[in-house]
């Protein structure tokens, strides 16, 4: 065991494939030779080698591109975009190409591609640095969307990711990659794709978050467990595909459900968690399930981030309204 | 040949002539009698079989088609030189290489009938499906090229699109990827003189295409790709070259597509007759076939037998996919992913509960 | 009064806003000298001069991205992406700055920009002619998201599209382009953005669709008539922003909501429809609100679509589960 | 000019040498005395007002910036050139075209204490707000250039990027746009040497960047980013050509940036003092110093005393910004669209609500 935060976890589970398998290469902006705007990858360079961790030119399609390119041809890339906002450039690729191949070649060629996306507001960053559109990446039929909240899960999870043989979306939540060291085992372990996790039981109500706001949450639980209510929270930990099972159960037994996001709030996850509770625990609800997410807004530069946030004021409110309901 | 051909100087390989005359021996690829003959056989099976398609369409039996009609030097040429092991990442107009590397026939009905199955290229070794973004293939040749060389294997990845798509964002970074990383990737870049309606004119304002090669560091050349003797050439140089020094190359073959750019396609609305009778006067074939008329390889007698053979099997080939393709529900839901995630599997049991439902209906 | 499709309709729309604004240009890949591939635009260029409807590069992150700069520079440009499935190289130019321009000037750049987008699956074209994304655009801040189901409709909206200060994405159902003739004004008039359409009047059932599913809803109607049913459809017309009045004011008289739609279940505006009506009216719910979509999987070719595609059938089928529930 | 520097041959545009001597005087632009002192003054303006920001980034009292340190002269000689009515499509690093243009110290300030007000540029005629995603904004300029040609305008657009910038897809297309539609449009690569940390022989392989110009058929310049005379030279001379072709040019400009790419990045990390040591006597300031001295135009003492007078305005209107800056809660929703959609409103309210909660709570 060894105290890890998220940023040391994943460069550990990177460090661990890239030993164990050579089809393993890892590149991007400044992935290689510096390790990355967040050093996330520092070191892999050194101990790999220039072949396998490599810097990239500047060009997001061109990163998605070659990768489908490499994987059709045995490989197992993983790759960086460098900040959340500059995933777009590789739209295209990603939704014609890295979701398709598999398909259009009818399983001929796999599409084993990570692509890590430090990605969420609340570290004071330039515009495009902030933002958290994981939705529209979840609506894409082909891809699987991964978020850990914790070191522990953001290995388990790379891994799971990297052994995969369809392409996966890494969610690294920037906000918390230095914010929470735990006792992470250094062996090789996997996290499971598409299995929430519950991280606290209650009664009162289900709480649904991932990335960051699993912090927020908590803090929010500290306040509502003054208040005498009972919380649920489960750690999504999979966008796509969600784990009805562990949800529903929840809500059943609860009747009640907050998803929690830093996402714009209309047409984002939150509605395909509320559609989820409706289409399978309907007779359930005791209250109408709840998103709690961000405006419908562009993300405000740093000096406007503070309301836009979700805080845990804000979570505990719609807590209470929602028992209270 | 790349010296001599600086596309700075908007100079063409070209090898014979419109009659059929060679003007540039020592450019003259080696070639057997009978690797000639192949090679005009291989193009009009592609002439063939493409003219069956589009009539096979106009009675309804496929969906749209793109036609090859007058580009048919180009991909038999690439076919000619690309290996079992060599690499072919298709746009949707060369299928002479797909059908030497691999590709039969049948693939191309059920592709152009709706089939997925008809993009897999079971039996074509190392071959992509056709892609239908345009230009967006590009990058993948890049990344196979970098794989390719990661893995120290003896194999060239040959690309390629069309004069529209050199426009696309993914040919620049595609090219300039393949520049850096030093891959053996050749970049074939189509140009039929028209992008659906809109001439390579409004396409770029660079004196060529070949020229582009500049900007990313490597080597460019242009060609006449109705002369299969100057494909073949430069598809043998720049095979050689891309493998030995590990670069890449972009290679401009000057062409026409003569007929619509697919079957829902109406040239006459964008181009004249006197430019398409032109272009008559370059087509591969004919200029292939005087050619050999001058030795004495080809006379129009066996063409039309041979034709006859063709459009026989062609004909008893689409007949028979006709007769077995087929498209269970299943495999609506089996290859989005690799590993079918519950919910998926769950969306197709509750529609088979529809099906059911409404079976019992009826 | 004239009879047009909905071809004729989207290109009368056009004709009138070039012939009354000299800053309207309209452009895209073949746009121009064809008058585009379904002749939308066709004999405009003819009318209008080569300098206000004319032919891109075959580019589409180029044709948004000097969209931006058209606009920036007082124009009103309304561009074409050829197929549906080709928008995404232009990802990049509208999320980043089609709809954000305005914001980060603080309002001094206006970005009156329309592209129009043929979309929707049912004509047995090839891979990526035939999909149905519009829940990634309707989560992007802002941007307006519209779709006509009629030729009244697709020349009203289309002439509020590009009157109004804001982007809009012009979703054009081409499955019905030239299905529907109905007698629209020569006049100009228009439709507002934002405001749905109550098509028939019910009381058992509130359907929501748009785009070529109302026809499919009307067929379904047809049986369900005849088991007795009463159903409300809504023609949503605009799917960002939402009319939440219309949706909620009928949901509360049915108690019933089902919403159809031709694109991939999860994540998408069927959820966000499931959200508003539990946010909005929960305690009139008498069912599960309910999402007749497509599966999450990649659009199938041509000879697949038939598994694929939301059929009268399907439709009357939930609706009978949704009433007896 | 663009037959004398054709970028095929790689050759360079300079004036004057790392010592401040001029070494081709044909090319001199006509400046007079006072002429050339603001050009200095200008530049050295903005290397105070950079230094300054630094500091003010290490007291935390803004977020990060991207000093335009080493790279003073490519931006003060673009600024000499605009006009009014011209356009600038800015990057990140070319402050003095930026205050010339018209927008302010406080624009900047407010943008790097994170406040879109500072990304407005409210009283810069016709300048766009600085882009982030990179290169994205060239095809703005093209756009731009597009509406300038139709209203018949005597305006000309100048757009930027940086090395790692020309990577990008739309890079491409930018340039290829400009081309076919023969709008003037200047394109200006400041080549610093790196994107970050990734050097510029990783980004490309082309001879140098101004090479680029031929695949899109415009003309294209490699000048001395360093010596502002040259930068002056070639600016004007493409803005002319710009104006009075309708054209479109690419200028690259090979400098150094001598600072940190922005304030959180550690250059040490991947470069050398040697390279940087190599670069000071190549400052763009010292070189044109040393010319100005030897023209007994300016001294140390005056420079002294300037930099003096520029560090207290600067803090002046930087606290001056800080005290007045605010940002309501509205301002975060009223500009995402121009008319606010009744649910954006009703947010804002909802919010309001859960305000007033909170605040009651306290
Ligand atoms: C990204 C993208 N945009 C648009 C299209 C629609 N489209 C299909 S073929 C074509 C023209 C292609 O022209 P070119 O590259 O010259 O190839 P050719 O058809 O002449 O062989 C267009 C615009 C597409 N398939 N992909
Ligand atoms: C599309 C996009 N990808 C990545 C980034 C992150 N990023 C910011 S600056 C930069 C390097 C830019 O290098 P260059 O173009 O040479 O300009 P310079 O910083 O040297 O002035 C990168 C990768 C970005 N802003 N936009
Ligand atoms: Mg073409
Ligand atoms: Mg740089």
């Amino acid at each position: 065991m060894k105290a890890m935060n998220i940023v040391n976890a994943v460069n550990d589970a990177l460090d661990i494939k890239l030993t164990e398998d050579k089809s393993v290469v890892v590149y991007g902006e400044d992935v290689g030779y510096e390790g990355g705007v967040f050093r996330v990858t520092e070191g892999l360079q050194q101990k790999h080698g220039v072949e396998r961790v490599f810097d990239s030119p500047l060009a997001e399609s061109g990163i998605a591109g070659t990768a489908v390119g490499m994987a059709a041809a045995g490989l197992r890339p993983v790759v960086e975009m460098q900040f959340c906002g500059f995933i777009y450039p590789a739209f295209n690729q990603i939704i014609s190409h890295v979701t398709r191949m598999h398909n259009r070649s009818r399983g001929k060629y796999k599409m084993p591609i990570v692509i890590r996306l430090p990605y969420g507001g609340g570290i004071n960053a330039l515009e495009h640095h902030s933002e958290s559109m994981e939705a529209i990446f979840a609506h894409i039929p082909g891809l699987k969307v991964v978020v850990p909240s914790t070191p522990h899960d953001a290995k388990g999870l790379l891994i799971s990711a990297i052994e995969s043989d369809d392409p996966v979306l890494f969610l690294e939540p920037k906000r918390i990659y230095r914010a929470i060291k735990q006792e992470v085992s250094e062996e090789k372990f996997s996290v499971p794709i598409g299995k929430a996790k519950v991280l606290s039981q209650g009664t009162d109500v289900t709480v649904v978050a991932y990335g960051a706001m699993i912090r927020e949450v908590q803090k929010a639980m500290v306040m509502a467990k003054e208040a005498g209510y009972s919380v649920e929270l489960i750690d999504l930990r999979t966008i796509y595909p969600l784990d009805k099972e562990t949800i529903t159960a929840s809500v059943k037994k609860t009747g009640r459900i907050i998803f929690v996001g830093e996402e714009p709030r209309s047409f984002g996850v939150g509605s395909e968690i509320i559609a989820l509770a409706n289409e399978e625990a309907f007779l359930h609800l005791e209250a109408p399930p709840k998103r709690v997410a961000a405006f419908d807004v562009i993300v405000p530069y740093p000096r406007g981030e503070h309301h836009y946030m979700i805080t845990p004021e804000k979570i505990f409110y719609e807590i209470e309204r929602t028992i209270k309901f | 040949m790349f010296d001599q051909f600086d596309p700075a100087d908007n100079k063409m390989l070209q090898v014979i002539d419109n009659n059929g005359k060679v003007i540039s021996k020592e450019l003259m690829p080696k070639l057997s009698d009978d690797e000639m003959l192949k090679l005009y056989k291989d193009m009009l099976f592609v002439r063939t079989l493409d003219h069956m398609i589009v009539s096979y369409q106009r009675q309804g039996r496929v969906y749209t088609y793109p036609p090859n009609y007058g580009q048919e030097a180009i991909g038999v040429a690439a076919g000619a030189v690309l290996r079992h092991d060599d690499w072919l990442v298709p746009a949707f107009r060369e299928l002479g290489a797909w059908l030497a590397k691999g590709a039969t026939m049948k693939d191309v009905f059920m592709f152009n009938m709706g089939f997925e199955e008809g993009t897999k290229f079971a039996g074509a070794n190392h071959m992509l499906p056709s892609s239908v973004p345009i230009a967006s293939q590009l990058l993948h040749a890049a990344g196979i090229g970098y794989a390719v060389k990661y893995e120290k294997k003896d194999e060239v990845v040959m690309a390629f699109v069309g004069d529209g798509g050199t426009s696309e964002g993914d040919f620049h970074e595609a090219l300039n990827f393949a520049g850096v990383w030093k891959v053996p990737v050749i970049f074939v870049v189509q140009n039929n003189q028209y992008a659906i309606s809109v001439p390579v004119k409004m396409q770029t304002a660079s004196i060529n295409m070949a020229i582009k090669s500049k900007a990313y560091g490597i080597k460019g050349i242009k060609v006449d790709g109705n002369d299969i003797f100057a494909m073949l050439a430069a598809f043998r140089y720049a095979h050689e070259y891309a493998r030995k020094e590990s670069q890449a190359v972009l290679i401009e073959a000057i062409t026409y597509r003569k007929g619509a750019h697919t079957t829902s396609d109406d040239p006459t609305k964008y181009r004249t007759t006197d430019e398409e009778k032109e272009w008559d006067l370059k087509d591969p074939l004919r200029r292939m076939k005087l050619f050999l008329e001058k030795k004495k390889l080809w006379s129009d007698a066996e063409e039309e037998k041979l034709v006859e053979e063709y459009n026989k099997e062609i004909d008893r080939q689409f007949i028979e996919t006709e007769q077995t393709v087929s498209y269970p529900l299943e495999d609506v839901f089996k290859y989005t992913y690799a590993e079918m995630p519950q919910d998926l599997r769950d969306q197709q049991i509750e529609h088979e509960k529809f099906l059911q439902w409404k079976n019992a209906r009826k």
